[in-house]
């Protein structure tokens, strides 16, 4: 199994987000930097492991590991029944609020103000599948292959909203794009796991103990100090 | 936070340019030797083995690159085959590549006139020795443009890559467009850089033309 | 691995694929018509006695040649923008593809006009034809026969590359391929079935424009 | 330059008279100042061997070939190397190639039609009756609807004909119009030639069928090295050439 | 079937000898049942009109066009329709075709020395003897080095006799081979083949030039719709035609 893997091999590999800053971005030398890259780091500490990063989409970061290339999926993956059918999680590892964000002028303000409007979201993603549950067919929405696409769409103003984490906006903003996203309403509140393979018992509980053990000892909170400004909350 | 300087910008996108060359080159030569093979199967006098080659040809070159490339990446590992980016690239550059140069080649061979079959015939030549002696040699000459006229399809192929995460030229311009918000000036680049890799291939296909309707 | 192959899961999902195929062949049909239409206004200008034109629609040609479509196409999606040039990204995807193939139409158009006897040239211009009635009514009609498999194989090179323009969420049939597979995490069933319709689509497509090239150019082909 | 020998009869005004044709291509002079006339009604045949430059002399009266120098003057209409749109010329000038020329993918009567409808304008009706009666002349007045693809060499070249002859030159050109035959077919064209001839058409032919030329025409032109050199009645010539060359010419040709 | 009028001499044993050959390209019998026999030294010229079949009966005689049915016997050994490997036959078949079809990448002297080499094994030293001497026969010692496409028609088609040539065929076949040439470039090749006449040569012919045929060949077969309708002196055939069809291919190639 993966667990006896890791160890033998002392190579854990992590598929991360290059597209999602602060979760995942990529530095002037074009390697991955982050919060999952952290997260990834520590846990990959824990299982004595070299840690190998794979940068993945939203779109393909299931399959990745479910074709076997990588361990562990950290990638800003939130929760949901479908996904459950198919991998397991851990613990959550991170907060994060989904929402849709626009531009200051925009007037929008809950659901219904999106009726006749085109939003922006990554195939794929939490605020996809979220967001295709709550909206009518009178709003438009853009799917693309990956946060690249959703972001470069915003800003280039193809796209007149976005629905995205409220960490990436605020990394975004942070930037000083042409156009700043402004929250317009939360979609929903969806911490972060770690996705593994279904049948990986022994690799899942090793990852919830060090994840237990890395909130209660501060260097989970740490990380979030570093890459999102807060603390860890204390309901995660 | 980061600031991508102009230099940053180009000097990554050049580091990335490595890997759409290496890329290329496995495609290429990986491809033309794999066409090769195709090529002498598809001319064979036996027919099973010339339909097998065609629905080949007609397979690599009837789907995208991009559907090969995502079957060869997600799909391989279903059944057990361990396949990285490197591998998925690799085989699938070489697919489209084979398929696309057997093609162009079976054409030259086509070129050939069939008085220099029947002359060689008469001089008691073999199927073998006609092709080595009289078919291949003349083949080969106007297999040169095209062949290089089409490496420029395998560099521009390249690009599709991008798509399982490597991070050749296109792909880079990408992550640095997200990160600096200058999607003009990185994709200018991007072309540009394309550009520069493909024109002087374009330029060499032409004057070999041109040298070898001269030299008729 | 043991893999359980679950193809009847794909059949929620048969309006997103049925659409993307739409999509696929609506973009390419369009955009072929207009793609050779460029062709033939290109490659008459690159025959042309005016040498800045015969310039310009050469720089045209071989920027494009030169360069790949997904790079085309994020100049054009993304890159306009910043110009103050938005467009919609069916339209974006749609330009891309006539952009593209207009160059090469161009260039396999003006091979065909290259391979015209210079004799029917000769001839109509002894009977008192002026340049363009010699183009319209000799050069054009026997040119397009003799490129009309080439341009075909052009046209479903496009057919083709436009898959990735699923990159700026043109729902065509890689973009249904992708979106179904992030929803029902089976790649296997969702490309081998995505890649068996663009196989399908070639294979039609290809017929389909035989066929037209048996009607348009029956005539130009007794040459 | 030219060594006429005044054997052609002086009349007031020729069809066709050439004066000093020069022609260069590159650094190589082909035509040395050329001069020729042509009277209305007469059959010139132009020989010499390959490369003496009597294609392009003929190319040069309709224009195909833009002279260096000298007049070309057809039907008291001079053209001067500079000017630009010849089609006025042309429109006096027909011309049949060797290699045929028609338009493959026309009919042999769309063939004789088009210029009619693009150039003279013709209605539909005048068109066709036009392209009937010039393909009845050489006899193809059953293969009006027939693909040049369909048809032999030789009923290609009697199309090329006709597709000439429905412009109502006041000239035809011909360059070596058999040569691209096969040996059977020649005779047929050649039947269509002759009648054109003995309808009072008039005619300048470059041929290697020296019994034709013999038989057909009223004056011989024999080229050499760009200029022409002798020129007269046939028999004359053949059978009494002045200088070596043709001498040469003559025995060479009949000596196979 | 064949109207063969004895007018040949009988022999023992002929060295080319057709029994019976038929062949169809699909549906179209090309072939109708030939029998024809050439003696050693004997120079046939088949005459007929365009689609009589003189070409797909040369062919089948070194195995270009697979028969259908009949016998081809060459000094004494049989080809029957079925046998796959011609190359035995091939040897003793040398053919020169109108196109001349010498091996562009190849000088003139590497294309007389490539079946030398590949299919004799010969060494290169006497490769390169048989090729000059092979060259120098037909007047082209001077131009081993030279390229196709440096060489004139009339060259072209020298080097390639001289490529067959070389392989010392016991028959040498010529279809039309100055059909592509220049009128003032066939007598060179003329009088190539009237020398390998004298010097012994058995050839078969099929040619349009009838003073030749006349001149220079032992026999003259007529071939008309796939069978041979006469043969004989050509003398007798060109002056005494038997059949109204010979009578008006006599006709019509003379009318010229
Ligand atoms: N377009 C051209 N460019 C360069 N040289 C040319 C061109 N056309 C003809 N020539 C040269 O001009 C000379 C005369 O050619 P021309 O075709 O007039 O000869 P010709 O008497 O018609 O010969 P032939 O009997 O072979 O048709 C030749 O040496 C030929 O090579
Ligand atoms: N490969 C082929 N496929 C079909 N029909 C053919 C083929 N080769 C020859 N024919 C037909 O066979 C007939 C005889 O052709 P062949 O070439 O033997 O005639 P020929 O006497 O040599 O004529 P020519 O004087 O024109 O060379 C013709 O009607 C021709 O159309
Ligand atoms: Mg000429
Ligand atoms: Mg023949």
């Amino acid at each position: 199994d993966a667990l006896e893997r890791i160890t033998k091999e002392k190579v854990l590999r992590v598929a991360v987000p290059q597209d999602f800053p602060p979760f995942g971005s990529v530095g002037t030398d074009l390697k991955p930097i982050g919060y999952d890259i952290d997260a990834a780091g520590l846990i990959a500490k824990e299982l004595g492991a070299k840690v190998e990063l794979v940068p993945v989409s939203s779109s393909n970061r299931i399959p990745y590991l479910t074709t076997g290339k990588v361990d562990l999926v950290i990638s800003s993956l939130g929760k949901n029944a479908e996904r459950e059918k198919v991998i397991d999680f851990s613990v959550a590892y991170a907060p994060f609020y989904n929402g849709v964000f626009g531009p200051e002028a925009s007037a929008v303000e809950k659901v219904e103000d999106l009726n006749g409007k085109t939003v922006g979201v990554t195939r794929g993603s939490v605020e996809d599948i979220e967001l295709s549950k709550i909206v009518t067919d009178k709003v438009t929405v853009r799917r693309y292959e990956d946060n690249n696409g959703t972001i470069s769409a915003f800003l280039s103003g193809q796209v007149e909203l976005v629905a995205t984490g409220n960490v990436v906006a605020a990394a975004i903003f942070e930037r000083n794009p042409p156009r700043l996203p402004i929250l317009k309403f939360l979609i929903k509140n969806s911490p972060c796991f770690v996705g593994l393979n279904k049948d990986e018992g022994p690799l899942l509980e090793k990852v919830n103990a060090i994840l237990t053990k890395a909130k209660a000892d501060g260097s989970l909170s740490a990380i979030a100090k570093k890459w999102l400004g807060t603390p860890l909350p204390k309901d995660l | 936070m980061l600031n991508f300087t102009f230099w940053d910008i180009l000097s990554n996108l050049l580091l990335a340019a490595r890997w759409t060359v290496l890329l290329s080159a496995i495609a290429f030569v990986c491809g033309g030797v794999a066409g090769l093979l195709v090529l002498l199967a598809r001319v064979a006098p036996l027919r099973p083995l010339q339909g097998a080659m065609k629905i080949y040809i007609e397979l690599f070159q009837g789907t995208p690159l991009l559907m090969q490339l995502f079957i060869v990446f997600f799909v391989l590992p279903l059944v057990g085959v361990e396949t990285s980016p490197w591998t998925a690239a690799a085989v699938s550059l070489t697919l489209f590549t084979s398929a696309y140069l057997a093609e162009i080649w079976r054409g030259c061979v086509d070129a050939v006139p069939k008085g220099q079959w029947e002359a060689s015939a008469s001089l008691a030549l073999s199927y073998g020795e006609q092709m080595r002696y009289v078919v291949l040699p003349q083949a080969l000459r106007i297999a040169v443009p095209p062949t290089v006229g089409f490496s420029v399809q395998v560099v521009k192929g390249t690009a599709v890559t991008s798509i399982i995460g490597f991070v050749e030229i296109t792909k880079a311009g990408t992550m640095i467009t997200n990160a600096t918000f200058q999607p003009f000036l990185v994709y200018g680049l991007v072309g540009l850089l394309y550009f520069a890799l493909c024109y002087p291939l374009s330029l060499s296909a032409k004057a070999l033309e041109r040298k070898l309707n001269v030299a008729r | 691995m043991a893999y359980r192959f679950d193809f009847a899961s794909l059949l929620d999902y048969a309006p997103v694929l049925v659409h993307g195929v739409a999509t696929t062949v609506g973009l390419t049909l369009v955009g072929a018509v207009l793609g050779v239409g460029i062709g033939i206004g290109g490659a008459a200008a690159r025959s042309s006695a005016n040498a800045p034109l015969r310039v310009a629609v050469g720089a045209y040609v071989e920027l494009i040649r030169n360069t790949p479509f997904l790079v085309q196409l994020f100049f054009i999606f993304f890159g306009l923008p910043s110009l103050g040039v938005r467009l919609p990204e069916w339209q974006a995807a749609l330009l891309a593809m006539v952009i593209n193939l207009g160059a090469y139409a161009t260039e396999i158009i003006r091979a065909g006009i290259d391979a015209t006897p210079k004799g029917q040239v000769e001839a109509g211009a002894s009977l008192g034809m002026s340049g363009p009635q010699i183009f319209r009514y000799i050069i054009l009609g026997p040119a397009m026969g003799k490129i009309w498999p080439a341009l075909t194989s052009q046209i479903i090179i496009v057919m083709l590359g436009s898959s990735v323009c699923s990159q700026i969420a043109v729902e065509e049939l890689s973009f249904a391929a992708n979106f179904i597979q992030s929803r029902n995490f089976r790649p296997f069933e969702v490309y081998f079935v995505a890649t068996a319709l663009y196989l399908a689509l070639a294979v039609g497509l290809r017929w389909l424009l035989a066929r037209l090239g048996d009607r348009l150019f029956a005539r130009a082909a007794r040459a | 330059m030219s060594l006429a020998d005044g054997s052609v009869p002086p009349s007031p005004r020729p069809l066709v008279k050439l004066t000093n044709i020069r022609k260069s291509f590159g650094p190589v002079e082909v035509l040395k100042g050329v001069d020729m006339a042509v009277q209305e009604g007469q059959v010139v045949a132009m020989i010499g061997r390959s490369g003496s430059g009597k294609s392009t002399l003929l190319r040069s009266i309709n224009g195909l070939e833009r002279i260096d120098d000298g007049v070309i003057e057809v039907d008291g209409e001079c053209v001067d190397p500079s000017q630009i749109d010849l089609r006025a010329l042309r429109l006096k000038v027909g011309m049949v190639f060797q290699q045929f020329n028609l338009f493959p993918h026309l009919s042999a009567g769309e063939n004789v039609m088009l210029a009619l409808k693009v150039v003279k304008k013709q209605d539909k009706a005048s068109c066709r009756a036009a392209a009937e009666q010039a393909l009845a002349k050489v006899g193809l007045g059953h293969k009006f609807d027939a693909y040049p693809s369909h048809l032999s060499g030789g009923q290609q070249q009697r199309v090329a004909i006709a597709r000439s002859l429905a412009m109502a030159p006041k000239v035809l050109l011909c360059d070596e119009i058999t040569s691209a035959l096969d040996p059977e077919l020649v005779s047929e064209v050649l039947s269509v030639v002759r009648k054109l001839a003995e309808e009072g058409m008039t005619l300048l032919l470059v041929t290697h069928e020296m019994r034709f030329a013999r038989e057909v025409c009223d004056s011989l032109v024999f080229m050499h090295g760009g200029r022409i050199i002798e020129q007269g009645p046939p028999a004359e010539l053949f059978d009494h050439p002045k200088t070596a060359e043709l001498a040469q010419f003559v025995g060479m040709v009949e000596a196979r």
